[in-house]
């Protein structure tokens, strides 16, 4: 396995213990523990930088001004865009109803079509919801097949003159499938339809390249990749930010305000509106600096591996239903399961009484879960501080419930 | 914290063969509760007899706790009075938010006392994370009689 | 003068330098320092208690959920609000999207009037020009006095049957003029039109109470109020939120969703869709708390006497035109100016080679600076850490920009 | 960092008398150009005969530095070609951006040389926050140079 097991010390919640057993924390496909540099970064902002940005004429605030910049153009640079084309905003969800309220709003009408997968986080799927309200549009959903991938022949078929926007989730959080995105952005540039693309799973776990994916607009969150909360990031291709309307008015995105109309700031910042979250883009540059410094590719591999191992010897537990992908080529480190007729919420609690954290549920995504004819699942996920042994403690978890529950 | 205190055999018992797992002809109550950050799910339908509920329904996909709690309610419920009912979810409640170090309280309520099957929720009260499973079909039976009203 | 010097040393950043000068930090209104209590709190979580809230079935998620909610309740009630009340986001300028996408898109129609206030900031009116070009309503705008204050007159003519929304800034980011809310509200209420009340200068300042102002809706910022950035708040009437639609959609926020549609979760959750600002919220319980213990009044008071020094120092200065209410009992502590024609910009940057910071330019608020004149003021602002040495260094540095200046 | 250098009397005085304050008879080139953060504003319009600039004018509202910068800029391209001004650009650049203790460049470049009363600019050299207000009326002179083509 990849050695990033000194990587653990970086981490200062995993010496917490959780009912009374050192924490096993098998959640970052939620969200991520967080490294001292990240932690120390923000730390660090308020004793030291805090200002507002853009805004003073002072040092104080043209320093922060400056690190805030600074962390777009690292951001930017960590999924290849220019910096011109990224904005901070609070999360995926956000930046995604950005893109439905900006772009959707203005340019979908009765009779187009939103073109979503049925793996889609709900962050991927209200948000069309609502702006179809307004627009008339209709959503279509393009199913999976038996082994948890995109169906990309239904894709090809449903892909036709009505489809405006193809939302295609970049990872699943649930079946861990990584989808084909540059396949499916040549698809659909090819009718003119615009490519969203869900990273909230993707960005953290494996390099993402936007110009190589083609996606005219991406959403990531930190929170998933060791950065702080109340921070994410929307990508959009320059011409497109430049010509779409902004979803959010306020402060710091104008360039003048009329009192019936307004005029807007030169992109990122028209995205920006108000005071944006500058301690957590001082965090997520920290985040990513973390993970450039081990490196994306000994990330993903890192995971390929563990994730390999659970597939491994869960898969050897009687009973236990893996539903994604079995081969880590193609997934990443989300692994949802039922055990027998035992509710996902049962098993997580008998994991937490021996330390194992672990998700149980629709994980956000009810059209998928609905499709997979099982309401609820447990969700194991992995990241960079997880090892060998946090898979060990999971299957004899596993087994005490199989235990308690009397399955044979 | 055991989870063998969580996990009693009544529970299982009710959680694999749940009772009065059906509709109930023309209701006179009807509600649906559910747990929207944990999936679970509980319908609860009410026939009344006068003030007595005469047939209980109790329909749901979610967790053991709050399939057995569902299934034991029902039980308990069935054939008994308005004024018994309330008993039975004042004493319910009591049983689940009393901390069991509260040894005062504890004997005076003798919670789980006259409760039946239902006291082996007990131990629900340990594992706070659980226990607005147990508390669903119990606010869900509430306003199902207020429906009915 | 209230003592709250001691206080100080609770902040870190004051302890910087500026150009070799002690940090003396005027510019609160665009956005506050962060006492350690704060810094410390956010930290903590993140070494702790981190986990995704709502979620999980485990130990940790539940410690972070019942911290996010306590922080809720606590942060309510500081405004006399249930914890159903309250809604975390982005910020103010996010709140008040949320209020007009959530609200006004649904319920304005063509011949409707939103009526605000000249003194609003960019907040309270960009997303109401946003909304109003989808739904065909007018902007019309009460003017104020000549001196500073809301002409009350103006606002009864122009308050008829199409004005459905009235929003209104509890006080002034630049002129520093509290409004009369209360009687706004009364007046709203009796043709039928909801308030939206713009409380981010208000609440960092003074007590604020929701049902006695009658506010229907009321948005505020932790960064403004000594918490971290990356959150606000908007409050609602319960049967409001209740019946009114979610403007962003996502996860956490929904009961089911549906390929079509969806339906929302119970309040406040409905308005969060999501993850959560969940660090950011522990934080804006700190400084809640921090700034129950201090106690509003106290903050109140101290800002009062700063305000009435400053505005005795700076109003004996030759040529210097202060643009705001001179009594201190209807005014906050924002103090914009300008001095002779020496342009704010360049008052700024004299005044930062001595320390001082100060903020130069429209302060996102343009159509009051247009009404004043003044395209551009200079605005020094207080807080509690402020002490009135920081009035006489401002003064001093006021002198020798006319020295520079060879203002008579 | 000296006020001093900042604020040097011929600053002061382009600020306070502003030259080419006038808009131009049918301009062959306008641009507005806008520092929305800070305000600043500055309309240039340029008239040309062949290559050379025959008229400019030089119209706006901000500080001391952008609207000095404008007038002395406006001064100095006024009669010049196309290359000169280009030239002029260039040199302009080359002494806002390069660091003091740079001396070597400094040397080479001989910053603010042939800029006549421009040269006063290079003290905003040290004020990084107000780089930006120097430049804002050359940017806009390139953009009414390229409208006028
Ligand atoms: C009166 C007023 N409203 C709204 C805002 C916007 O707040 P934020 O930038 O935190 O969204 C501000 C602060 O800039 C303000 O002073
Ligand atoms: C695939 C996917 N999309 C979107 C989201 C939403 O991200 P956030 O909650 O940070 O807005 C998540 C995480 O919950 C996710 O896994």
């Amino acid at each position: 396995m990849t050695d990033l097991a000194d990587l653990r010390s970086d981490f200062p919640i995993l010496d917490q213990k959780m009912n009374g057993h050192p924490l096993i924390y098998l959640d970052s496909a939620s969200t991520s523990q967080k490294p001292n540099a990240v932690i120390d970064a923000i730390d660090d902002f308020y004793r030291t930088t805090n200002a507002n940005v853009h805004r003073g004429a002072y040092g104080l605030s043209n320093d922060a001004t400056d690190r805030y910049e600074a962390a777009r153009a690292r951001v930017a640079a960590f999924v290849n865009a220019d910096a011109g084309e990224v904005a901070f905003n609070r999360g995926t969800t956000s930046a995604l109803n950005q893109v439905a309220y900006g772009w959707g709003l203005y340019n979908l009408k009765p009779g187009d079509r939103v073109l979503l997968t049925l793996m889609e986080h709900h962050a991927n799927i209200v948000p069309w919801q609502l702006v179809s309200r307004h627009t008339g549009a209709e959503l279509v959903y393009v199913p999976h097949t038996g082994d948890y991938t995109l169906d990309l022949d239904a894709f090809t078929e449903l892909l036709d003159d009505r489809v405006k926007v193809v939302g295609v989730t970049a990872m699943s959080n649930v079946l861990g499938t990584i989808n084909p995105v540059r396949q499916i952005a040549d698809a659909a540039h090819q009718i003119g339809a615009l490519v969203v693309v869900d990273a909230a799973q993707a960005v953290p776990h494996v390099a993402v390249d936007v110009r190589a994916m083609d996606a005219d607009f991406l959403a990531f969150s930190a929170h998933k990749m060791l950065g702080p909360t109340g921070i994410g990031v929307l990508y959009g291709k320059a011409e497109l930010l430049e010509t779409m309307e902004p979803a959010e008015g306020g402060g710091e995105m104008i360039s003048d305000v009329q009192l019936d109309s307004s005029t807007w700031a030169a992109v990122p910042h028209k995205f920006e509106a108000g005071t944006p979250p500058i301690a957590e883009a001082i965090g997520l540059a920290a985040a990513v600096e973390y993970l450039e410094r081990i490196g994306m590719d000994a990330v993903r591999n890192h995971e390929v591996e563990i994730t390999g191992y659970a597939l491994d010897r869960l898969g050897a537990i009687d009973a236990l239903t893996i539903y994604g992908p079995t081969d880590t080529s193609n997934r990443g480190g989300a692994v949802s399961f039922t055990l027998a007729d035992i509710h996902p919420h049962d098993l997580a609690t008998i994991l937490d009484q021996r330390g194992i954290a672990v998700r149980a549920g629709h994980h956000c995504a009810r059209p998928l879960a609905r499709s997979l004819n099982a309401p609820a699942t447990a969700r194991a996920s992995f990241y960079i501080y997880n090892v060998r042994s946090d898979v060990d403690a999971l299957v004899d978890g596993l087994q005490e419930a199989r235990e308690i529950f009397g399955v044979a | 914290m055991s989870l063998n205190e969580l996990y009693r055999e009544v529970i299982l018992d009710h959680y694999r063969a749940p009772r009065h797992h059906q509709h109930v002809d023309s209701p006179d109550g009807t509600a649906e509760g559910k747990n929207p950050l944990c999936g679970d799910e509980v319908t609860i339908e009410v026939k009344l007899d006068g003030d007595v509920v005469a047939a209980v329904g109790a329909i749901g996909v979610g967790c053991s706790i709050s399939q057995a709690s569902a299934s034991m309610m029902a039980e308990a419920v069935d054939g008994k009075s308005r004024r018994q009912i309330d008993e039975l979810i004042r004493k319910f409640k009591v049983m689940m938010t009393i901390e069991e170090s509260d040894e005062q309280v504890v004997n005076t309520e003798r919670p789980g006392a006259a409760l039946g099957d239902l006291e082996a929720l007990q131990g629900v009260r340990k594992f706070p994370v659980r226990i607005k499973c147990a508390d669903l079909p119990w606010i869900t039976l509430e306003q199902a009689l207020e429906a009915a009203e």
